[in-house]
């Protein structure tokens, strides 16, 4: 269980230009849960990641994983339980083997060898990347480097899987190969995902949806809720998911689709269990 | 050791992980200048050119301290002892000795000079720095028998050269980075009104 | 534009071919004979699943690589052959990169748009006519961004200044890597708002290369589609979106709305995939579902 | 335009699979160090003749293509070339005027300069082979855990060999990474009116300073996030590190390593012995 309690969050804190990026943010996320967190560039995403991970500490409030305080002597403890991937894989790769860079972490966790050669393993099966585990990593796709920072992650056996934005560098074909794998550990091994993003397809795959807006948390719920609010996402500049947008203008225009509709296929099932058209096309 | 971690800047003697990595990011653009014969400039003179490959350990001394600008010049030194563009740097006592030197000598003065004026610092260490890396080379080329003293002047083009290139990139350079941290978001107007750009 | 028909085209490839680290172990053909023109006043989109070539065929249109002769034109000229004036033709032509930090080579945003008008010899006076001229236009206030530091800009901010920089060089063809890539909805939406008013006000021509076929169809008028360094589709938008599943087999993320339809077409046959809109979706589905009206 | 790339061998690994690249490390790097000790030991054209057909072999055997690393050497040749001549002009030992060839001023060629030339150039065509050689056959992780191993037991006397390596790791990491910006930032100045490879030297010089400018501030903004990154995946120094790589040196590899010690004996003492 991660417990964000009240916190607040200042750059140069104290001083006349402070930049508050977060404020008075309260969050429980359960373990296991796939939760999108979305939100433009600066309402504060990329700070409440670092304050996750020990990297920040909160000017104000308090934020609890499994228990455990956030705070500088617990950093350690806090990063075994919480790992995280960032934008560019260039400057969070360290080795320069596949499975090296994977390794890496383990290794600082003075781990016995099978057992880093075992985490090792899995975790590139987990990615798909099992097959170029001896490649160097200046020869591979961008889509290869990312999936490479994930397994490093994943090698660490975190309870919570952050993923801050590794998907806005991507071609969408391999973005959502990504989340596929992503939502597929979550299902399999019961880790919680954090995604943080600001593409609204990714998120509408989602069980929870958090939506900042400069620094404070304005939506909070299941896709399905959440996306509802179309015209409210809007006047914050973010959009939502087109299938779901174009069920609430067919329904105005008064055909009479049934259920949540938040991806293409949702809205096929939906228009197939209209009465009359199911029986035109077979 | 293992002291300092992310975002707290140790004291400038620690060794810990960001350390490591600035003095291994630093050593980098050193290889890098020297991998791609970018840091080399031709001077018109006998040894052909001048370089700006020891100016990541300045950099590396006046921003982050003597351990990783020691560290950066040590890179500088073992990729010159094994890519030897003057043949004296087959001898890794002149390959590397000397440029261990660079930073310390580049931390020393900024330091020194910085309550002064950062630019005054930046230059000043530049300069010296360089020229730790000349006289440091040549004094032991002339120690191991390999130049004859005749044979430094010739060199001395090249070196004001170097001395002068690393005080305008570590000036700038300085400056970039400082800024870069200070988080300002407006420059001062600078140019006078009839040669003003923009 | 076509006061003259026989007018030769603003820029060619002919049987373009390429190599990245030729004569290494390492060599990667990434255009292997790509051939299309690119008219006056047009906006062509060249898309394709990454390692197609997109970004190696933009480059050859700014000349920004080493070129064979033969293959590249600009107004009918060869412009590998010897004695071209190729300094000059980088003047006409207008280059946006996929990351505005590689681009924008100057820390004050005013200084950075300054800096190819300065370069080309542009007087002081007029130098700072265009820049004020080139920030309105990409729609930053002059007085209020003209001495901002580009380091503290957002995404969309950059790529703006970068844009400005090209603009300032008043070079009739602009050519942009992936425009779109990296930036929030928010971001997205104002420059495609950008590049709308810009058609409209200066008949620009533009080619660009996008990895994400909505953006480019949104932009543009038509698509050169590249599978593994050749051209396996040319044509008007529509045209290209017509073909869905062709494009799905290619391996290009096709738009929401086409990929929508598709989807729809399992159970709606007869539905159109050149949508370029939501609304040009709804419409295509009021029409065959309108009897399912409450 | 540039293309950095294409020129440069530092730091590539051209994975061939060769028996080459297949020696245990340790073993790899104790036989280039034999060879770079040979390369100062060694001190008549005898010798060199011995040891170079051992650089032919290791050439041959690798299967890394000659064309290529002659290429990506040719810089470093003709400036060799060029220190050398000058080496020839400054002489430093004393040179006896019978074997003066040609004098104006302190400028002289005599015969003890040109042989004390030549083997220089011998000694650093050794030296940037062997280096050179064991870089395009090793991968960098290969290298420096054979390096950790080997300077491992210096660890007990406090020496932080598992941090210095990590510094080597991250400057070569970091290499490809700086060719490509400055290659996209050449790209940019070229396209907005500044192409790089043209101009003379001071124009160069003045460019080149620019350029390196953000590269600089890019990397120490790097530094930022890498740091960031090490530390949560828990890096906290090398003490409590463990290993996923393990190494044995097999029979073949202690043979190689004796082959080695005989032929480097062989050119070192041979020489003499023959003449004597």
């Amino acid at each position: 269980m991660i417990e964000v309690d009240g916190v607040s969050f200042a750059y140069r804190g104290g001083e006349s230009d402070a930049v508050h990026a977060l404020r008075d943010l309260d969050i429980q996320i359960e373990p296991g849960r796939l939760v999108a967190v979305i939100g433009h560039n600066g309402s504060g995403k990329s700070t409440l990641v670092k304050l996750l991970t020990a990297v920040l500490y909160p000017t104000e409030g308090g934020i609890r994983v499994d228990g455990v305080p956030v705070r500088h002597e617990t950093r350690w403890e806090i990063r075994s339980r919480v790992s995280v991937v960032f934008q560019d894989p260039d400057d969070q790769l360290v080795m320069n083997r596949v499975a090296d860079d994977v390794a890496f972490g383990p290794e600082n966790l003075g781990l016995p060898r099978e057992e880093i050669a075992e985490r090792v393993e899995s975790a590139l099966e987990a990615m798909g990347i099992a097959d170029i585990s001896e490649k160097i990593v200046d020869d591979l796709s961008l889509g290869q480097k990312q999936r490479t920072a994930i397994a490093g992650a994943l090698a660490m056996r975190p309870r919570y899987l952050i993923l801050d934005e590794p998907t806005s560098l991507l071609p969408a074909v391999a973005a959502t190969r990504l989340i596929e794998a992503a939502r597929e550990l979550n299902r399999r091994e019961g880790m919680g995902v954090i995604h943080v993003t600001h593409s609204m397809a990714e998120a509408a795959l989602f069980d929870r949806v958090i939506v900042l807006d400069t620094g404070r948390l304005v939506m909070d719920g299941p896709p399905s809720e959440v996306f509802r609010r179309a015209e409210e996402l809007r006047e914050i500049g973010l959009d939502v998911p087109l299938a779901a947008s174009l069920a609430s203008r067919l329904r105005s225009h008064g055909i009479p689709l049934e259920g949540d509709i938040l991806t293409d296929a949702d809205l096929r099932k939906s228009v197939f269990a209209l009465p009359r058209s199911a029986g035109d096309s077979g | 050791m293992a002291s300092g971690t992310g975002n707290e800047r140790g004291s400038v003697t620690s060794f810990g992980t960001r350390q490591i990595v600035v003095a291994g990011v630093l050593g980098g653009i050193a290889v890098f200048l020297g991998a791609t014969r970018l840091g080399f400039i031709p001077v018109p003179n006998l040894a052909g050119n001048a370089t700006v490959m020891h100016v990541p350990a300045i950099l590396g001394g006046a921003l982050e301290g003597p351990i990783v600008g020691l560290l950066a010049g040590g890179i500088f030194g073992v990729f010159s002892f094994l890519q030897p563009e003057v043949p004296l740097f087959a001898n890794p006592i002149i390959a590397i000795g000397p440029r261990l030197l660079i930073g310390v000598v580049a931390w020393a003065i900024f330091v020194g000079l910085r309550g002064i004026s950062v630019d005054l610092a930046a230059a000043v260490s530049g300069v010296f720095g360089s020229l730790t890396n000349t006289v440091g080379v040549l004094g032991l080329a002339v120690v191991f028998g390999y130049l004859p003293p005749a044979a430094v002047v010739p060199i001395i083009p090249q070196a004001i050269a170097e001395a002068v290139l690393a005080a305008v990139v570590t000036v700038v350079v300085v400056r970039g980075v400082l800024l870069y941290r200070s988080g300002r978001t407006t420059a001062p107007e600078i140019e006078p009104d009839e040669e003003k750009r923009y | 534009m076509t006061d003259l028909p026989e007018q030769a085209p603003l820029a060619e490839l002919r049987e373009f071919l390429y190599s990245y680290l030729e004569g290494t172990p390492r060599a990667v053909e990434a255009a292997r004979g790509v051939s299309f023109e690119v008219r006056r006043g047009e906006r062509v989109g060249i898309v394709g699943p990454t390692q197609s070539g997109k970004s190696t065929v933009v480059y050859a249109l700014a000349h920004l690589l080493r070129l064979k002769e033969g293959q590249v034109f600009h107004e009918g000229e060869d412009v590998a052959a010897a004695g071209y004036d190729r300094a000059a033709l980088r003047r006409s032509v207008g280059v946006v990169f996929q990351r505005p930090d590689f681009q924008i080579l100057e820390d004050v945003v005013g200084k950075d748009v300054a800096f190819g008008p300065t370069a080309a010899g542009v007087p002081a006076k007029e130098t700072r006519e265009r820049v004020e001229e080139s920030l309105e236009a990409v729609g930053l206030s002059y007085p209020e961004f003209r001495l901002r530091y580009v380091h503290a800009l957002s995404g969309g901010q950059k790529r703006r200044v970068a844009l400005a920089g090209v603009l300032a060089m008043r070079a009739p063809l602009i050519v942009l890597d992936e425009p779109m890539a990296g930036l929030d909805p928010r971001g997205r939406d104002e420059l495609f708002g950008l590049f709308e008013r810009l058609r409209e006000q200066r008949n620009l021509t533009m080619v660009m290369c996008s990895s994400s076929l909505a953006d480019a169809s949104l932009l543009c008028d038509r698509l050169i589609v590249l599978e593994e360094g050749r051209v396996a589709m040319d044509a008007p938008v529509r045209e290209v979106l017509a073909g869905a599943d062709r494009l799905d087999a290619l391996g290009i993320a096709l738009p929401e709305p086409v990929a929508l339809a598709r989807e729809l077409r399992k159970i709606l046959p007869d539905l159109p995939t050149d949508l370029l809109t939501e609304e040009e979706l709804e419409e295509a589905l009021l029409e065959r579902l309108g009897e399912s009206r409450a | 335009m540039l293309e950095l790339q294409r020129n440069v061998i530092f730091g590539q690994f051209v994975d061939t699979g060769s028996p080459v690249h297949r020696l245990d490390v340790r073993i790899k790097l104790v036989a280039t160090a034999l060879l770079v000790v040979a390369s100062f030991l060694v001190d008549g054209f005898l010798g060199f003749a011995l040891l170079f057909p051992l650089l032919v072999v290791l050439q041959l055997v690798s299967r890394v293509p000659f064309g290529y690393v002659a290429r990506g050497s040719s810089f470093f040749l003709f400036f060799l070339g060029i220190i050398l001549v000058f080496q020839v002009f400054f002489y430093p030992g004393e040179a006896p005027q019978s074997s003066v060839l040609w004098q104006w001023g302190f400028l002289s060629i005599s015969t003890e300069g040109l042989r004390f030339a030549a083997i220089l150039g011998l000694r650093v065509l050794l030296l940037y082979h062997t280096t050179t050689m064991l870089m395009l056959t090793t991968s960098l992780v290969d290298l420096t855990n054979g390096l950790e191993l080997l300077f491992g037991p210096l660890q007990k006397l406090r020496v932080p060999v598992n941090e210095l390596v990590l510094v080597g790791v991250i400057s070569v990491k970091f290499v490809p990474i700086f060719i490509s910006e400055v290659e996209r930032l050449s790209r940019a100045y070229t396209a907005r009116g500044v192409p790089f490879d043209e101009g003379g030297p001071i124009t160069r010089a003045r460019r080149l300073g620019r350029l390196l400018v953000p590269v600089f501030v890019g990397g120490f903004r790097r530094a930022d996030l890498l740091t960031t990154a090490m530390d949560v995946r828990c890096y906290r120094g090398g003490r409590g590190r463990t290993k996923l790589r393990r190494m044995e040196a097999g029979l073949t590899d202690w043979l190689v390593l004796l082959m080695v010690v005989v032929w480097v004996l062989a050119a070192w003492k041979l020489p003499g012995l023959l003449i004597a």
